[in-house]
């Protein structure tokens, strides 16, 4: 599977409350019941000895006890123009999910090198109960 | 401290139902949990996926997946489709190979294979690679890196390669 | 007016409740009120016998009794770089709109030969009341 | 810092309640707590003696009695394919962040010439308390 | 009609607490209000920002601002660290570049400095701004853009940039 990214909970903008918490990558849900759920990821480059992909992609994926694969509940993937050297590439992704006690929620990459993880606010993941 | 009260282990082939807060038994692949089971038995109630879903494991879901859809606009073929216990599976239309988008090749789109048009053909086409073009067949010259047939080139530009064609018509004077 | 894409309302992450229904290609609005309505679309190409387009549309549109034409609530349009062969472009689209009972949401787009419907997670469309 | 949109609050589509009040370009925060906020600008050009920049971007900030100097909330960065002549970029963001009675909420955008205002459903800006 | 009641003015030093409904003493910079005062007084509790946070002026906020993080894999380097009172400040590795994304230059990425093979520079790289190039060095000649040292050249075509080299060298006979 794609990798699986990291996250800030405490520090800054970042925080968790009422019972939804985070732990081992994921947001672990305290409550049965429909969420909205969304997350930002901004992808730049070029880094270093790794030619331009020429996609990107963020998915939001669920784990359940009930079921023994992730199931993917929100894709974004883009293509980028070959040209240019340093280039910039937000994906936002946000809808509506219904959830079970217990489930956990995570978001994976492409490629995890090519992530901004430098400014809280270029890169970010929540979710409330409706 | 665990916020919500952990959940215990539950025996091999039965998962925990937060509702009814019991272990209840998995329903085989290709079926889901329409409801749960009474007591700690087994008695789970299974339906069958309904048409363009799946599941492809054991499981205690309230539904099943939605099958993806091959796009055919897209030249995208069905290899095999839907079943109530596996996602349908894509590939590409005769003629064309898959350009993947990234290495897990989840998502990818069929282009035409290249024709090698005057060329003879090293690898041909598959459903992982595009057509390899060697070099000028017989009787065709490359110029401009395209390959031409010889009998329309001019008898005076007839290379080497087009010796014999020329030779049998011509004078076969060298450029 | 611009093509109205369909929708699954049943299957797989589908779903409706609280008397919000899906007819007709619609979301029908059960009760007056505030909703964040959003929705997302995949467009790809390219596909047979069209050249690539140098851009795509996708409308969220309000339709209701009390006028004749539909009404634009949200709107994304974006080009297409031009070189490079097959493609992808997600567009978001999400705000608060008030709404009455019975009006009807759809969404429209520049080409609905363009859109990737072959995943769920992939292309959405949701509503909430706040 | 960078220059700051002006909204209309009135007409069209665009309104305010529950005290969420508009006053000089930012949202007031009449109660203290979680609000889910986003904007989307379109970018677009090209525009008169400009050449085409080579990124856009959005931050959502605010801006507090607590703190001289404003906070950026949401950024929003996209780096432009040098060719073809007329573009447009939508930008979305969207977030939960917790905010205090009398924050305010603002816009920035790295060119005040490029944003489309033409439609209001082109660019848009909310937001509600969870 | 002003919904909530305005805010009295607080004085120089203090700021208005909704929550105590009060004017209180500004945490300094480097800190932020963990509780505030008590009564008009300032007696404000002020915490010191948790490490990789930071506060660069005296404030009422409940939290202090995560520290930006310089971006290793696109060659930056890190100028000052973050402390409890300033961010952190991003350079370029040696032999880089800042090639901003906008005037103001908040984001940028480090950009490799072109060598100038086989040319002089007129101006070295620095953080702000690439090498620039000047003309083909001595004994070097210009050709395709490019510059080629004299003695690989063929004694022929031994233009004017050459003639040292090649006149020290051969009969030095115009090509």
């Amino acid at each position: 599977h794609l990798p699986i990214l990291q996250w800030e909970d405490k520090r800054g903008l970042a925080f968790t409350k009422n019972n939804l918490s985070y732990s081992s990558n994921a947001l672990v849900i305290p409550v049965s019941g429909d969420y909205y759920v969304y997350a930002q990821v901004t992808f730049r480059g070029p880094i270093e000895n790794k030619s331009k992909p020429n996609s990107v992609t963020e998915i939001i994926t669920k784990v359940t006890d009930s079921y023994p694969e992730p199931t993917q509940l929100l894709t974004g993937t883009t293509t980028l123009s070959e040209k240019g050297n340093s280039w910039f590439q937000p994906i936002y992704l946000g809808a509506v999910v219904s959830l079970e006690v217990g489930d956990k929620l995570m978001v994976n990459v492409s490629d995890i090198k090519l992530v901004d993880y430098t400014k809280e606010h270029k890169t970010f993941f929540g979710a409330f109960l409706l | 401290p665990q916020r919500h009260a952990t959940k215990p282990r539950c025996p091999a082939g039965t998962n925990w139902i937060e509702r009814v807060r019991r272990c209840c038994a998995q329903c085989p692949a290709g079926k889901f949990l329409s409801s749960p089971c009474s007591s700690h038995g087994n008695d789970s109630v299974c339906t069958a996926c309904p048409a363009g879903t799946f599941r492809t494991q054991p499981n205690t879901l309230p539904e099943c997946q939605a099958c993806y859809e091959c796009d055919r606009q897209a030249f995208q073929s069905v290899l095999s489709n839907c079943s109530a216990t596996s996602n349908v599976v894509c590939g590409c239309e005769p003629g064309h190979f898959r350009d993947c988008l990234d290495e897990r090749c989840s998502d990818f789109s069929c282009r035409q294979c290249q024709p090698c048009t005057g060329r003879l053909i090293q690898r041909p086409c598959s459903e992982a690679q595009d057509t390899l073009c060697g070099s000028c067949k017989p009787d065709f010259y490359a110029e401009g890196g395209e390959c031409w047939p010889c009998r329309t080139s001019a008898p005076e530009t007839c290379g080497k390669e087009c010796q014999r064609a020329c030779g049998s018509g011509g004078d076969g004077s060298q450029g």
